[in-house]
């Protein structure tokens, strides 16, 4: 089982990119599970989701305590002191940053996947959306899933001009996305 | 053992249903007056009748008289009628009459 | 005597269902509100759906194990209720196209206390229902206390008078302005002794209900309650209206006009003089209750003005 | 996704996975009042209905208690209806919740399992749904979001049986399974239909029609109240076979099986036995699984039905083990325990004097994690063996 913690700010659709991320597994014959952390439903204010991905079916109902994958859509909560808080040994690291990770963000963090979401997203959709991208650098930089399967997923969430917007905005999170192995 | 219970009601849950039982009070014996009329008087304009509460005044084709059964007594007949032809008279004095 | 005065009454014209009740019921007598029940489906026929809830009525409404008191189909709900369970009810003959009229059927407590908000909802949401309300000015089936229909100084079980209690110490909320401003298809105030003014409102209650949201609110005062003599309760009616103490009123999209305009109002003492409720009441608080009476009445009739 | 006989799987969360359930039964009307953690399930219905998905009446009802005596007045004049709430919503809806099964309306109505906000809380708890199980109403709580999906089409077909004529409550774990998105496979509507058809072979229950002399609430007096108790309670007894009968035919059709009242886990050989219900037997599961690999011979029962209570199967499963696991996710005040536990110990009659733990974790969203239910594995299992043990735990609160 690959477990997957996703932090953002309420607005950034970080919830919906864990259950973009479960479809675009389920696309590819897993099973899978996830679920928002809420606080107050406050854009702005900071929101954990997870997923879990496994051959098996998923039965765990309880938060992800050890990631094996961290994705951060807002890089301001690099200052949050519980981020790195039980990542597994070797695990993934997806960051949405205009700058480079010059220095290995955690012992346990294997690879790391950083990309400018934003400003793709600003380029691509036109607004600070960029949970698409940061699906799309995920692929790309985790390998544990095709970049085709996240294509496949996005018209179950979005349609029409939208649609056409993001299936850019994650083809270049993957085509843009400078992975960093440690 | 086997209990067998009587049942009051064919339902699962309380349907009242007018068709099998349709109750009625017996609301005549709460009565301490009963209207009277004046046939002379009555104009059959049939106020007595719109006024009254339990709706029992009896259209007898030229006037209307109360319904005994179920009248209660409120005098209400009498104190519309517009010629007076209604009066309320103590049960007792008739039952002595 | 003479053949020729003989005319009845033009009421008998707008019934066209039998009596719908039992001869004998358990009614207070001289009650306005069992007049008022029996006068509904005579009127609005034998066919409507009745849905009430715990209040005066509710003993005669609602049946006693298989026994009913009454041939109306019928739903008796809880007093928060009824408009809801008629929207839903409604609802589900529309679904399946059935031309149903229901009707609501309360007193002002259920309407305007503990089952304001569903009223108030189902109004806004203008679902098929006709609510009649009547109103005896406070909760006398349970013994006489006070509700928010009550007028000023009335006296109840839970406004008595003392030595430092002196009724209630505020003036009635009037239901039927509320329920105007929640922009319904019909509003209509009504009371017994007016009739064909009442038979008429309910008659064109089931034209307006095919439109939307139906309420009429009827003044429906209670013997033992009030401390009324049983024979005086339409003359107590009659007087309410005369003192523009409760003016008769309709109101079509928005536009409400008096039916029935009273061309010398008497004081409202004429009234109050006959309801021992009001009996404790001196000169001035007559004079506060009197004051509130009239800017109500002024109220109403700068909104009716223009729409006659 | 299509498979071809089955349906389309889509990942979808609880409240989703309810609403595609309720369009596929085919409600007559709809009325519900927004609450978190359900919401998503009320606008995803309204959504339906915009789509000319769902040809049901929809009430945007003004509050909660509005909704129940909206659907009750639909059920009552013989329509089918469907609501949801959760909480401070099934509070404020309590006379008319109440009414629903005196009138022996079967409306279902899912709940989001929520603390009650007798301390202000937006949180997953088991405390509403616990404190109403009194009322009369059939009460199934469910693990999964499929499981949800199922159990709301089941739910129609139970409660709407003539036999029964009861309310039934589909009562998932708010924030845990309402917000959590896994893959539900949504049958096609014809299968739905087929599902539901054996209903209308039956005969037709009583409904307010105008112009017949029927009167919905009439009064219970004296014998007559006690009458309707009566047949209230014993159609109770009749809903756990009709519930396994249920499930079974759901199985066949949809190869989807729950357990009906109760599902058992690895209990065969099981010397300890787990009591859970809702969203924490998944994670039970995968600790049974583990503790059996340490050697424990330990098994799982899920609490599907609180109300009618599982008596017969849960003896049947209970009696003979060395001990018993309860993780409550609720409190019963004045027995200083929780609730479920109360109601397994008055099964002592059934399955004698077993060793019991209560434990008590998950309230307001605490998250009962794999260490708690591996303490509660150990702990029983030590009371298995004779050794002392405490009655009631309140997991958190007892933590180094």
């Amino acid at each position: 089982m690959k477990e997957i913690r996703i932090h953002g700010r309420g607005g950034q659709g970080a919830v919906m990119a864990a259950r973009m991320l479960a479809s675009a597994f389920v696309i590819e014959g897993k099973s899978v599970a996830s679920f928002p952390m809420y606080g107050f439903e406050r854009r702005g204010a900071p929101v954990v989701a997870f997923t879990r991905v496994d051959d098996k079916p998923i039965r765990e109902k309880t938060q992800i305590y050890t990631p094996d994958c961290l994705i951060v859509i807002d890089p301001t909560l690099l200052t949050l002191s519980t981020l790195f808080t039980g990542v597994k040994p070797e695990s993934v690291f997806i960051l949405n940053s205009p700058r480079k990770l010059t220095k290995q963000p955690d012992k346990n963090v294997k690879t790391g996947g950083v990309v400018d979401a934003t400003q793709i997203a600003l380029d691509e959709i036109g607004r600070d959306i960029p949970n698409t991208c940061l699906l799309g650098a995920f692929a790309a930089a985790s390998g544990w899933l095709k970049l085709q399967s996240i294509l496949d997923c996005l018209p179950d969430y979005l349609s029409g001009e939208i649609l056409q917007r993001n299936l850019k905005s994650a083809e270049r999170g993957y085509r843009e996305v400078e992975v960093i192995k440690w | 053992m086997v209990i067998k219970h009587k049942f009051l009601m064919k339902t699962e849950a309380a349907w009242s249903n007018a068709d099998e039982l349709l109750m009625c009070l017996d609301t005549g014996s709460w009565r301490t007056e009963r209207p009277v009329l004046d046939k002379e008087k009555c104009n059959y304009c049939g106020l007595c009748a719109l006024y009254c509460p339990p709706q029992c005044m009896k259209d007898m084709a030229d006037h209307y008289e109360p319904d005994l059964d179920y009248c209660k007594g409120c005098g209400i007949c009498a104190t519309e009628c517009p010629r007076k032809a209604i009066t309320m008279v103590a049960e007792g004095e008739l039952r002595n009459g | 005597m003479v053949e020729g005065t003989k005319k009845r009454n033009r009421v008998f014209d707008y019934f066209q269902s039998e009596d719908q009740f039992a001869g004998g019921v358990a009614w207070c007598a001289g009650c306005s509100m069992e007049l008022l029940a029996r006068l509904v489906p005579k009127i609005m026929g034998k066919d409507i759906v009745i849905v009430g809830c715990p209040c005066c009525s509710a003993p005669v409404l609602f049946g006693q194990n298989l026994g009913a008191w009454h041939k109306m189909a019928s739903l008796g709900c809880v007093m928060t209720g009824v408009p809801s369970s008629a929207t839903g009810m409604v609802r589900y003959y529309r679904k399946t196209g059935q031309d149903v009229t229901v009707v609501c059927f309360t007193g002002d407590g259920g309407a305007a206390d503990v089952g304001f908000q569903p009223l108030s909802g189902a109004a806004e949401r203008n679902e098929n229902v006709i609510y009649i309300c009547y109103d005896n000015e406070g909760y006398m089936n349970t013994g006489v206390q006070r509700s928010s229909a009550t007028p000023l100084g009335a006296s109840t079980t839970t406004t008595p008078v003392g030595k430092v209690g002196r009724g209630k110490p505020t003036h009635s909320k009037y239901m039927p302005l509320v329920m105007l401003m929640h922009e319904p298809a019909y509003v209509a105030t009504a009371t017994l002794s007016h009739l064909e003014d009442l038979a008429k409102k309910l008659k064109k209650a089931m034209e307006k209900v095919k439109e939307g949201f139906v309420y009429i609110h009827v003044f429906a005062p209670c013997p033992v309650g009030w401390r009324i003599e049983s024979n005086r309760v339409i003359e107590v009616c009659r007087n309410a209206v005369r003192t523009n103490y409760f003016p008769l009123w309709e109101s079509e999209g928005n536009r409400p006009k008096l039916t029935v305009e009273v061309a010398s109002p008497k004081p409202v003492s004429e009234m109050t003089k006959l309801i021992r409720k009001f009996s404790h009441m001196k000169e001035d608080e007559l004079a506060a209750l009197q004051k509130a009476v009239d800017e109500r009445y002024a109220l109403i009739k700068r909104l009716s003005d223009g729409n006659k | 996704m299509v498979s071809a006989q089955k349906g389309q799987v889509r990942v979808i969360t609880g409240n989703s996975a309810a609403a595609h359930a309720v369009r596929l039964c085919r409600p007559d009307v709809v009325a519900s009042y927004p609450i978190t953690p359900m919401s998503e399930l009320v606008e995803q219905l309204s959504q339906f209905h915009a789509d000319g998905l769902l040809d049901a009446e929809m009430v945007e009802v003004e509050g909660e208690n509005s909704a129940m005596n909206a659907v009750v007045g639909a059920s009552i004049a013989g329509g089918r209806a469907f609501t949801a709430t959760s909480a401070a919503g099934l509070a404020f809806m309590f006379d008319a919740f109440l009414v629903a099964a005196g009138y022996r309306a079967p409306v279902v109505m899912a709940n989001a399992n929520r603390e009650m906000t007798s301390i202000f809380s937006v949180s997953c708890g088991q405390q509403d749904i616990w404190t109403v199980r009194e009322s009369g109403w059939i009460q199934i709580a469910v693990e999964g979001c499929q499981e949800i999906h199922d159990a709301i089409i089941m739910a129609f077909r139970l409660g709407e049986d003539y036999d029964i004529q009861l309310p039934v409550m589909v009562c998932y774990d708010g924030f845990y399974l309402s917000y959590s998105a896994e893959a539900v496979e949504i049958p096609p509507i014809e299968e739905v239909d087929k599902f539901l058809a054996p209903l209308k072979q039956q005969p037709e229950r009583p409904r307010i029609i105008p112009g017949q002399a029927l009167g919905c609430a009439s009064h219970g007096i004296l014998e007559g109240f006690m009458e309707l108790r009566y047949k209230h309670s014993k159609a109770m007894t009749r809903v756990p076979k009709k519930l396994d009968e249920i499930d079974d035919a759901f199985g066949k059709q949809f190869g989807r099986c729950y357990g009906g009242q109760i599902e058992e886990y690895r209990t065969e050989d099981a010397d300890i036995v787990l009591v859970t219900s809702g969203s924490v037997t998944g994670t039970a599961r995968t600790v049974v699984d583990a503790k059996r690999e340490e050697g424990i011979k330990v098994g799982l029962v899920k609490m599907r039905m609180f109300r009618p209570f599982p008596r017969e199967r849960l003896a049947q499963v209970l009696k003979g083990r060395k001990a018993i696991g309860v993780i409550d996710r609720a409190v019963c005040f004045g027995w200083d325990c929780g609730p479920m536990y109360l109601e397994l110990r008055a099964l002592t009659p059934d399955i004698g004097n077993i060793p019991m733990l209560d434990y008590i974790d998950g309230l307001a969203n605490l998250d009962i994690t794999i260490p708690h239910i591996e303490r509660v594995v150990n702990e029983t299992s030590a009371a298995a063996q004779g050794k002392p043990y405490q009655e009631v735990t309140w997991i958190p609160l007892e933590e180094d």
